[in-house]
């Protein structure tokens, strides 16, 4: 149960950080119409965040809230993998960190549904259906900024330069996933990423991209080893609680 | 020619005052379609700009309800600009030569959003009294002659009227809070009750297109009326919510059975409409920085999209 | 007492959120000797800070700090004016900003030596030193950055635009200071802002740059009614206080 | 001609084997000038990008006093890199070169400063053992031959150790202070503690360079050597604090009179010299990012410095 509850706390986690970060584009993306794709994609991640916090609450079982869990800990707490916490950079830096996370998170929630974990088995259902567009949209994206301008093109190599590093930690299994992992509360990860690989092939041979090689993977966010850009994302979301705690919002 | 042209504006007059919508392909005076799209436009681009304040509070609001309410709400003011651009669209108007109208500062939005976002309860205010004000605009619009203007103005009033329950319920939570919540509350009220009272525009006696938009049923209300309106209806929320609204010339008189208030600084409205507001240059600049950021991205799709229509046609040519 | 008060915490505010922006640099100046020289003149405006706030703190008696009195009170309660809290931008925007703050800084501290509270004269006597150094550096920068290659000008020329409506609020008198003056407390801005202007003038001329007239000029800050950047600033600067409260660090 | 260089070498190493300091005028061998260069000036760098894990918290210092006390440590990191770059100068390195060096990859810097700062207790953690390691590696330098280079150390030594001092000052509060405060210190000492035993450089019989080093009287005492006296010296400092150090196989041993450690984690060593760490991109690039963008103001001072120098020549010449 501990175990579940720290795997549960990684996912969520994961999902609010990425959902955080994609909220900072509101009002300030490149067309409307991807503005709003863009909170569109962060009110989903916002939406499976609540559910696996409650999920988490629940299993602690100290009366913790959704909010406790996403306001009251700290970055060294926080055990999303580096990728969701790297900045927005440009359009294609967050294009290609989608991309990169929804060619992990489609597939995984897709095997997740199988969980014996029902509860997280049901949450993986009800946001398999909204990560399929997301994946459909970052794919399209991807495909459209490789093969559109020579500068869209150069940007988009640049994004990849800059996140591929941090593509292969959803892989990694921590010690928590491996225990799960034998006790079929998770699903295989080699399996997923093999899904994954094919996709992303599948995507850049279209964009006229290449997939990098032999690339060394950076990890430590799933055992709360972070960039030093957690820290920050932390102190302007949690200022309010932490200048006024224990109120009701 | 002339004649027709009478015979026209006579058939025009006639359905405006039948109450018969007016659509994209009929006959319009040009100084209808001027008008209309200069008031569609102008309202887009509030929209537009408006995500602005408000989004300055999403990576600080104080839960994830709170978030995602948030989120949700400017997202819809996107759509809101969306609806009412392609409105102004019908009209001849191109949404990228309104874009640039307002990146020249040539377009105007409403003033209220060059008033900064200080503190959480901000958030509070402006859902409650800023989308109370822009619906009582609103709402008269949903009948306004121009088919589609009145069309988009339906779903917007829909959206308005939830985003400000969710306002006044953020206000609600903070006046029933601790004394620093409630502190924040009177204080953010305190800042932004006078410009919301601006936001239904100069005084009857010195707006001239008044008389001609109401005549054209563009407009049902007058400022002065849509104004007190407000007052009435807004005075006592803030006594429900314990809040003062500052200012000291406001009464009941029971012979006008409606609220007397104090004399609006009309200096500061001027000042603001003149671009001298607090945050009309962050504004702007934050505008054109997003869209000049973005052009890359538009070029992209652009060149892609013509590639993946060649591409198409050279195989359709094969298959032939 | 109350109003001398109010007023030493605006002058604390001031310096404090100047020399927090100037320390954003750190790390990050355009050549190192300049990275040090902005260091240097944060260094000098946090320690004015300190002995404001001690001062502030014993005025009030109620047993609060230095540290209480900067990361404990939220952004309407800071009355420090606009100018201070505009973000870093460029150099130039850094050299513009520094330059007009030091512009009234330097020729009111040197007015303040004469209050009739002594505790004040005491601190501006030791804080003019180091602004004379201030005001020396940012002169000399103005003139360099007007006077030295066509981008540097156009850069320069941006600053001001950017900055010149936020000059005229040093100037303006919110009611604490009215009453200050009257009581002899503060010196006549009439004559600082004659001695401001004449240095303005004379150091735009060397660069070759035009003042501009009839800006509009903002104000809200002495009031409390900021821009939209203190908020993040107080995030940032407050954090660890507001997340660990009461602490001794 | 030959004769003369093995004469002057010869005089040289007579020179060095005596403790006479060589200064910029002697002559040296090439091997000796570019083996100077490249380790003074990679201290140089290390002091540079060492600002910016320190510099990270700045902006968020717990107190005026930490926040002074931070800013003036940074400061004197970039002082030290000034005194350093100007040592190897003398050597007839150029600041530009050197720097683009740093840039391109072609310079390293000091690992450790590829390691993230992740809480204030790190802070503390790099003063109290990252600075501790570097003076350890430091004092001896105090005494090195060349003359330049060992009076820079002398400087950065002194301001080091009160660094140093500040560092375990800043570890000290925190472990006294209240639980989340130790807990901090503790998971902060986790995560340097090994990182900077890796800063003595490989081990002894992996470090190909340090016999010519130490006939040179560069260095003066090996890898190892370092990094057994500074674990002694540590181990009781951390038990002061209160601290466990994150080794198990840490044991006294009373034959050697010293500490007993375990295995440094070399792979991870080679891997974040060869450009992998957490950081090692991100330090880069900020440091270009800050060289890119200050182009136009160093551009800028230099064609004033020559428009004054015209006008100052101009006017002597009308005067003469």
């Amino acid at each position: 149960k501990q175990l579940v509850l720290e795997f549960t706390l990684q996912l969520a986690d994961t999902s609010f950080i990425l959902g955080h970060r994609l909220s900072e584009w509101c009002g300030h993306g490149p067309v409307l119409e991807q503005d709003m794709a863009l909170s569109n994609i962060a009110l989903d991640l916002i939406g499976e965040t609540r559910s696996l916090y409650q999920y988490a609450a629940e299993l602690e079982g100290k009366g913790r809230t959704e909010d406790d869990m996403a306001y009251l800990r700290d970055t060294v707490e926080y055990k999303n993998p580096l990728l969701v916490e790297q900045p927005n950079g440009d359009f294609g830096d967050t294009i290609m960190r989608q991309f990169v996370f929804d060619s992990f998170h489609f597939f995984f929630l897709k095997a997740l549904q199988n969980s014996t974990d029902h509860r997280l088995a049901a949450i993986a259902e009800k946001s398999l259906k909204e990560s399929s567009y997301h994946i459909k949209w970052s794919s399209e994206w991807v495909i459209r900024l490789g093969d559109g301008t020579a500068e869209s093109r150069q940007r988009i190599e640049k994004a990849i330069d800059n996140l591929w590093p941090f593509s292969g930690e959803f892989f990694m299994m921590t010690a928590t996933e491996k225990a799960l992992l034998e006790q079929g509360f998770i699903p295989d990860y080699n399996q997923i990423k093999q899904s994954s690989d094919a996709h992303i092939a599948k995507v850049f041979e279209e964009a006229t991209l290449e997939v990098p090689q032999n690339v060394w993977m950076q990890s430590g966010g799933k055992e709360g080893r972070h960039t030093e850009h957690l820290g920050f994302i932390l102190t302007e979301l949690q200022y309010l609680q932490r200048a006024y705690p224990r109120l009701e919002w | 020619m002339q004649e027709v042209e009478v015979n026209l504006e006579e058939q025009f007059e006639a359905k405006v005052a039948k109450d018969i919508r007016i659509e994209p392909k009929d006959w319009m005076p040009d100084a209808y379609r001027k008008t209309l799209i200069r008031q569609i436009s102008q309202h887009a681009h509030s929209e537009i700009v408006g995500m602005l304040p408000e989004g300055n509070w999403i990576t600080r609001a104080p839960s994830l309800k709170r978030k995602a309410i948030l989120l949700a709400k400017v997202q819809d003011e996107a759509g809101h600009g969306l609806y009412l651009y392609s409105a102004a669209e019908t009209l001849g108007a191109s949404r990228d030569q309104m874009t640039a109208d307002l990146h020249s500062g040539k377009a105007k939005y409403s003033s209220i959003f060059n008033y900064p976002t200080l503190s959480w309860a901000d958030i509070g205010a402006i859902g409650w009294l800023v989308d109370g004000a822009a619906i009582m605009n609103q709402v008269p619009l949903c009948r306004t002659s121009y088919g589609p203007y009145a069309r988009a103005m339906v779903r917007v009033c829909k959206e308005e009227s939830f985003h400000q329950r969710q306002g006044f319920e953020i206000m609600m939570t903070l006046c029933n809070g601790a004394p620093e919540q409630k502190k924040m509350a009177q204080e953010a009220f305190n800042r932004w009750w006078w410009p919301t009272l601006m936001m239904f525009g100069p005084k009857d006696d010195e707006s001239p297109n008044t008389a001609q938009s109401m005549r054209w049923r563009i407009k049902r209300f007058t400022n002065d009326e849509l104004r007190q309106r407000f007052v009435d209806m807004m005075v006592p929320q803030a006594e429900f919510l314990g809040l003062t609204v500052p200012d000291k010339d406001l009464k009941w008189n029971e012979a006008k059975n409606g609220y007397d208030y104090g004399e609006v600084d009309w200096n500061e409205f001027w000042n603001v409409v003149k671009g001298n507001g607090p945050c009309n240059k962050q504004r702007i600049q934050t505008r054109v920085k997003a869209y000049e950021e973005g052009a890359w991205v538009r070029e992209a799709a652009l060149a892609h999209a013509e590639k993946r229509a060649q591409r198409e046609s050279a195989k359709a040519e094969q298959a032939a």
